[in-house]
């Protein structure tokens, strides 16, 4: 037990533990006029000499919802982790409700009511939903005896709570993501939360799943809860949340009234500059005849693996950026792992190049020139113990017709270096480990790693999740740029905003492609309802198919 | 919520084959000892498939049963165990030592090996988690000392008891036909599948080995978790050791090393029983069983010394292996 | 090659190295640690290697006692065959080898040869009248089992007993024993034939009788070597029918009174022999042999 | 993007301390084989620090630094190899037997050894890979069946050569001084350390141990990749089998067992040297040179029994331990 609490009020739930001790009022106290619930104050953290958080002060009162915001890197997730006692902090204090607390461990921060849901989702695959729901739970201190039936009481009475119903005794990998997420919510809520912080959590939401999260959000501020919460999904953060603080390079920038902020002026903030709203393919370069005056890239026929994925057909020409929206668990990322062949169809056809195309393997697929960003970047992207350099030579390696090939890492990594500048990656060096890399860096390099091998179609799969709004508009510029270098894009997203760079998008809606939208008809709106299945189109091609 | 459940996996005709394979993958270790049984008693009708001859194969499991269970905690956090051979042999030296040179009675010298052993798993649980050293290279180290604080008290020769009829008595007394080693298996694997299936403790073992990361956040001790099992592991192995040395009433320096690999070998064809690669108390009971079984059906049926082997390593590969290739069938 | 350093200018102060076999090893380590006391009772220098039955440690050791420039390598149980390499140095810098149970090789000097023990099959086929049944324990990658098996051999060679053999493991003689034994005794019921169970060692044997005394079996007799402390506390219940056992003690004396002349003699000397007795012991004969050999029981 | 870069490293005043740590953490491994070699050099000023003491070290690392090096490319991709061993075992003894009862000379009874290896790699990595069995488990198994072949071919005896000079000369050759051995293990070193490093096949088995996922989805031939892993691991292990044969000009069913624990002791060991635990070829090669170091050590100073064991473990554990200790720190 290392919760130390600086003045004499006893630890809660841990009697055995008595005051350190030094209550000697030396140190002085918490100014009486704080009512806040969680204050940090002059936070400062460094990573082997670089600075990840710079005398931040952050608070968050009883029954509201403080926002986090600020660029890949900026150090939002450092400051969760100081406050779960995953990181310890060089300098700076934590207090609550005013008193002072030393949190050195999670386990003290789970004794002092702190919950988290963090940007990596810390589930146990292999558990059933009660039993991540029941982790870390019981009794601190002793080892108890499972109470099976009455976790399974408190589980249902928290699922009550949160408005949701997912079987207890389904193992949890089997869940969808957001699904998933309500799981970790629901964790917290097994112990009494009063206050949660959510890195993330959105990030690979649909909207429909992020405004179920926002319903919850408010049904746990009613409550009086505290909530910190971060995200780069900026009109969510203005909707949700009562005050918004701005990190920018480890500092403090701002701290906004959601009320009196736009967008506008919180992406300001962010990127320290001003950002040029998204532009859309139409505005910048609008060329509806691309598909019909360039040649076929891709051709795909009835492709088949059922259930998931159910008699797709569709081309992709040369240069053009077609997207493919739908909402979680549409089959989006099973069509584009049959295109690479990580796995096999079952039934239809694919021409590449008007030759017969069937791969048996992505190493099949990239010799032909289609290389799939996944949409996990962390678990399928990145080897995150190794160097950036050795990731971004990774695809090509694989490319690699024999593997009895010479590797010669002088030129690998000036061509490395060649790719870091072009996407602008920030990291130390080229020799820096990919785990140290903010998410928008990492996914750049996931991105370059596939543009090393040239290909001739591009599938990106969810390719912004968790990126800032400024490394956003970058990946967008790569998109385009790519295209207008004559790559073929396909960009699945379930961020129908950033679907405005593609010259055409498909809807996917329980396996089956459903809709094709022009560039010239696209509307947020109009596709989320063709996701959902609504056929109030105007103009739009049904292809209503198998 | 409602959006998913559209997308409900359709009861299409592929569906009935891969249940099919999935039922395999479940059953899949137990058919191969299923098989084994059903074969040996064709071919020994009259040996085999005796009632005296199955007392005879869980009486030979339990010493093995004992320690693998114990492995199979640490196996559950995610860690490695390669010390509990050589704790086995220094807790028979230890406790006959004890009762020859400090004239310590049976139960007292059964408290003090369960506290040698403790103490090896405390060392090994602070070596892995303190000094972060991988599993593997610390309990290799622990281990090398262990056989060195063994050679310290014994010399290297064996230590026998002058009187060891009492102790004999622990393997060879009989309660309704049935010897005390096999009660001392039901019981300690009772207590074992206990602590892990019904405890907070437990819980958060299978927690920490599942995603060490996510306990960790969930506020689970994650360390302390580690160590405990190390503790539990080593104890288990201290019991085997013991109970090894009162088959003869004597113990040699290194008469439970072999037990190492044949704990691994139970220890993970039982994560293939009933389950999709997650150790577990009652899977590891059938892993050794399967392989007493084997080792029995073998010299009845009485074969060259060479087949022994390749049948054991073909009942490992395949009890494991027709599992996980069902299973990858059924997922695809 | 020239001899040692500066411990052979007339003072009878010896170093010695000495590569152990294993742990495991009961018989030899007790010479080795006789030997040893003796030694350095006398003002020698004794260093040991502990190679864990592995040649090639073996081997390595042997090297490094060359290298420390010692006056006698032995080296124990592990064949001298198998030791080429280390034989091939130490002869190159002139340092005599002997070998306790290894058998004789090139290099090798003095081996201190254990008797195959004849007269433990000869007893057990007189206990079964020349016919019956045995099981037999062998292990043939070591050389005394190998001449106790190939003398067990010639001992059933034309009587009428049927042998079934199997090759035990080590380590985890013991349990290899048992589960053999357990197996073949539910084979071949009370009362069929005349049964024994024949061990190449006392290990495998103690496994036999514990197999025996779990299966409730007191027909069947069984026959070990190397007079362990456990076989003896056996053979006194009459547990066990006989083992042999070397003199431990004996042989270190030997193996000391021997050393000067060794050295002396050079890695050139006529290789030499002693033969360690082998002697049988029975229930009948078990206190006269723990009159002799005051300690066997304890050690 | 400009604004970005605005976050560069910063040369602080903390970090000199972590930096301090860092240079512990990468170097502390090779500072206990530096530490140990300073010790000895003090106790045995006239055996140890000589030039022929370092060539009879280099000598006897020879084998094991073949084999282990060969598990380091196994462990590299994330495997595991518990045959390696019987593999060696079972070259010296088919090395032998073909020698004697088929006549082959012996370039040819090499190559034909290397072809044994290598169907012992392919078996292992299709267990593996196809039939989707742990690789401890089956390498464990595949491994028994190997010591089955053994004894089928050898019946458990020692082949002998009847004039083994030749083979001998293998050994005990030597060309400016050094032993053919040492020779053999410094070119399979080079060519291992270039296969590694300087082959699309050595960074595609890096990308695989680092995240298979990741390595599949960026076209790597995983499966392949690992069987050819294991190919070279038992062709390793074959070779060192070959020369333990020709250090005695015989071979026994289980003479190359003990090379298993010790090339995984040095393996990882060496993955604490200059590295974050990641294998590779050098700190393999240092891991196995300070256990022969250590070895040399204890027999030129002489240490009773029990002492070497505590001096063996304390080094491996204390090797890693060190390093990682350090890292933590640094990280800190
Ligand atoms: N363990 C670590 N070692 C070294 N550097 C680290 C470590 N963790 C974080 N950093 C660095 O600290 C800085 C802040 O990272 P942090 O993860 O807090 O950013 P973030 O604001 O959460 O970014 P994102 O929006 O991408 O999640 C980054 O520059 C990152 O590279
Ligand atoms: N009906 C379902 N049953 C089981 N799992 C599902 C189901 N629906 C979705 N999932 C889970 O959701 C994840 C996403 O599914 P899938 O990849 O097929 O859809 P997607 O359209 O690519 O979704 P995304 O929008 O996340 O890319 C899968 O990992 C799957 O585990
Ligand atoms: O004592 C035994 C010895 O006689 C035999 O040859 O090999 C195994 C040894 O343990
Ligand atoms: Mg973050
Ligand atoms: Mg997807």
């Amino acid at each position: 037990m290392t919760i130390r609490p600086e003045l004499d009020v006893p630890a809660q739930g841990d009697e055995g533990e008595k005051m350190t001790g030094a209550t000697d009022s030396v140190r002085p106290g918490p100014e009486p006029t704080t009512t806040g619930l969680l204050q940090m104050r002059g936070i400062s953290k460094s990573f082997g000499g670089s600075r990840a958080l710079d005398g931040v002060s952050i608070e968050v009162e009883p029954g509201s919802v403080h926002a986090l915001c600020g660029a890949n890197g900026a150090g939002k997730s450092t400051l969760v982790k100081i406050l779960a006692g995953l990181e310890r902090a060089d300098e700076g204090e934590i207090l609550l409700d005013g008193r002072r607390v030393e949190v050195a461990n999670p386990r003290d921060a789970a004794d002092l009511g702190l919950s988290f849901i963090h940007q990596e989702l810390n589930l146990v695959p292999k558990f059933s939903v009660l039993r991540n729901m029941a982790m870390g739970s019981g009794h601190p201190g002793r080892f108890g005896i499972l109470d099976l039936r009455r976790l399974r009481r408190e589980a249902k009475a928290v699922q009550e709570r949160l408005g949701f119903d997912i079987p207890l005794d389904v193992e949890v990998e089997q869940l969808s993501v957001s699904d998933r997420w309500m799981v970790s919510l629901g964790r917290s809520l097994m112990r009494d939360a009063r206050f949660i912080a959510m890195d993330e959590p959105t990030a690979s939401f649909t909207d429909e799943e992020a405004s179920r999260l926002m319903a919850v959000i408010e049904e746990l501020t009613s409550d009086g809860v505290g909530i910190l919460y971060i995200s780069h999904r900026l009109d969510e953060v203005l909707e949700v949340s009562d005050t918004i603080t701005v990190f920018r390079n480890g500092q403090k920038v701002a701290t906004l009234d959601s009320a009196q902020t736009d967008r506008q002026e919180l992406t300001t903030q962010i990127v320290g500059r001003e950002v040029e709203k998204l532009v859309s393919r139409l505005e910048a370069e609008a060329d509806e005849t691309v598909a019909e005056t360039r040649p076929v890239r891709l051709s795909v026929r009835n492709l088949s693996r059922a259930p998931r994925v159910i008699g797709a057909s569709f081309d992709v020409h040369e240069g053009e950026i077609v997207g493919i929206a739908g909402l979680v668990g549409a089959g989006r990322t099973e069509l584009a792992r049959l295109l690479i062949g990580a796995d096999r169809a079952t039934g239809g056809t694919m021409t590449l190049n008007d030759a017969p195309y069937a791969p048996k393997s992505p190493h099949e697929a990239l010799r032909a020139g289609i290389a799939l960003v996944p949409e996990e970047r962390r678990s399928q992207g990145l080897v995150l113990t190794d160097t950036v350099e050795n990731n971004l030579a990774m695809a090509e390696h694989g490319s690699s017709p024999s593997m009895r090939s010479r590797f010669r890492p002088k030129s690998s990594r000036a061509t490395g270096q060649a790719l870091m500048e072009r996407f602008s990656v920030k990291a130390r060096s080229i020799r820096d480990t990919a785990h140290h890399l903010s998410g928008g860096n990492q996914q750049k390099v996931v991105v370059g790693k596939y543009v090393r091998t040239s290909p001739g179609l591009l599938v990106l799969d969810e390719p912004t999740v968790g990126v800032d709004v400024g490394a956003r508009a970058e990946i967008y510029r790569i998109i385009t740029g790519l295209a207008s270098e004559g790559t073929s894009v396909l960009v699945i997203s379930s961020d129908f905003e950033e679907l405005a760079i593609c010259d055409r998008v498909l809807v996917m809606r329980g396996g089956q492609l459903v809709a094709e939208v022009p560039a010239s008809e696209f509307d947020e709106d109009h596709l989320t309802a063709l996701c959902f299945g609504s056929h109030e189109s105007s103009g739009t091609t049904e292809t209503e198919e198998a | 919520m409602t959006t998913l459940m559209e997308n409900e996996p359709t009861a299409e005709a592929p569906a009935s084959k891969s249940h099919y394979f999935e039922w395999f993958g479940r059953y899949g270790a137990l058919l191969v000892l299923a098989a084994l049984i059903i074969v040996t008693s064709i071919l020994a009708p009259n040996t085999f498939p005796t009632v005296d001859n199955a007392i005879n194969i869980l009486n030979q499991s339990a010493l093995s049963a004992i320690i693998a269970m114990g492995l199979t905690f640490v196996l559950v956090t995610g860690e490695f165990d390669l010390s509990i051979g050589n704790t086995a042999s220094l807790a028979g030296v230890a406790a006959c030592w004890l009762m020859v040179n400090q004239d310590f009675s049976i139960p007292l010298a059964l408290v003090a090996i369960l506290v040698v052993g403790g103490i090896v798993g405390l060392i090994n649980g602070f070596v892995v988690t303190f000094m972060n050293v991988s599993a593997l290279v610390a309990t290799l180290g622990v281990g090398t000392i262990v056989i060195g604080v063994n050679y310290m008290i014994s010399d290297g020769a064996p230590v026998a008891l002058g009187d060891p009829d009492a102790f004999l008595e622990i393997t060879f007394g009989r309660f309704l036909g049935i010897p005390y080693p096999v009660y001392i298996m039901l019981v300690i694997a009772a207590l074992l599948w206990w602590l892990l299936n019904r405890t907070v403790l437990g819980q958060s073992m299978q927690a920490v080995g599942g995603n060490r990361v996510a306990a960790e956040l969930s506020g689970i001790r994650v360390d302390r978790v580690r160590v405990i099992a190390f503790v539990v592991c080593s104890m288990c192995a201290a019991v085997t050791g013991f109970l090894l040395a009162s088959r003869t009433g004597s113990a040699a320096v290194s008469a439970g090393d072999t037990y190492l690999l044949s704990a691994f070998a139970a220890s993970f064809f039982g994560s293939a029983v009933l389950r999709d690669g997650q150790f577990h108390i009652l899977g590891t009971l059938v892993g050794v069983i399967t392989v007493s079984v084997g080792f029995n059906s073998i010299a009845l049926i009485g074969l060259e010394t060479y087949w022994q082997y390749f049948f054991q390593g073909l009942l490992l590969i395949l009890g494991v292996g027709v599992g996980t290739l069902a299973r990858r069938r059924a997922a695809a | 090659g020239g001899s040692s350093s500066g411990s052979d200018g007339g003072d009878d102060s010896y170093s010695v190295g000495i590569v152990r076999f294993a742990p495991s090893e009961v018989t030899t380590e007790a010479v080795i640690n006789k030997y040893t006391k003796l030694a350095e009772d006398e003002g020698w220098e004794v260093t040991t290697a502990n190679p864990d039955g592995a040649v090639d440690k073996a081997i390595g050791a042997m090297q490094d006692f060359v290298q420390k420039d010692v006056d006698l390598i032995i080296v124990s149980v592990i064949e001298s065959k198998s030791l080429t390499a280390g034989l091939k140095s130490a002869k190159a810098a002139g340092i005599p080898v002997a070998s306790i149970a290894g058998g004789g090789a090139d290099g090798v000097t003095f081996d201190l040869v254990v008797s195959p023990g004849t007269e433990v099959p000869e007893a057990m086929v007189k206990n079964m009248g020349g016919k019956g049944r045995v099981l037999a324990l062998g292990y043939k990658p070591g050389l005394p089992c190998q001449l106790r098996e190939d003398a067990f051999n010639k001992t059933v060679e034309g009587t009428d007993i049927t042998v079934d053999r199997q090759e035990v493991l080590i380590p985890g003689q013991l349990e290899s024993g048992q589960k053999f034994a357990t197996t073949w005794l539910a084979k071949n019921p009370k009362g069929s034939e005349p049964l024994s169970i024949w061990a190449c060692f006392d290990d495998p044997a103690m496994g036999a009788i514990v197999a025996a005394k779990q299966a409730g079996r007191d027909d069947v007799k069984i026959y070990g070597y190397d007079g362990t402390p456990p076989a003896l506390k056996a053979l006194k219940e009459g547990q066990l029918a006989a083992t042999a056992a070397p003199d431990t003690a004996g042989s270190a004396q030997m193996l000391f009174d021997a050393t000067p002349d060794v050295i002396k003699g050079g890695v050139d000397a006529e290789p030499k022999t002693e033969e360690i007795p082998f002697p049988i012991i029975t229930p009948e004969t078990l206190d006269q042999y723990l009159k002799d050999n005051p300690g066997a029981d304890a050690s």
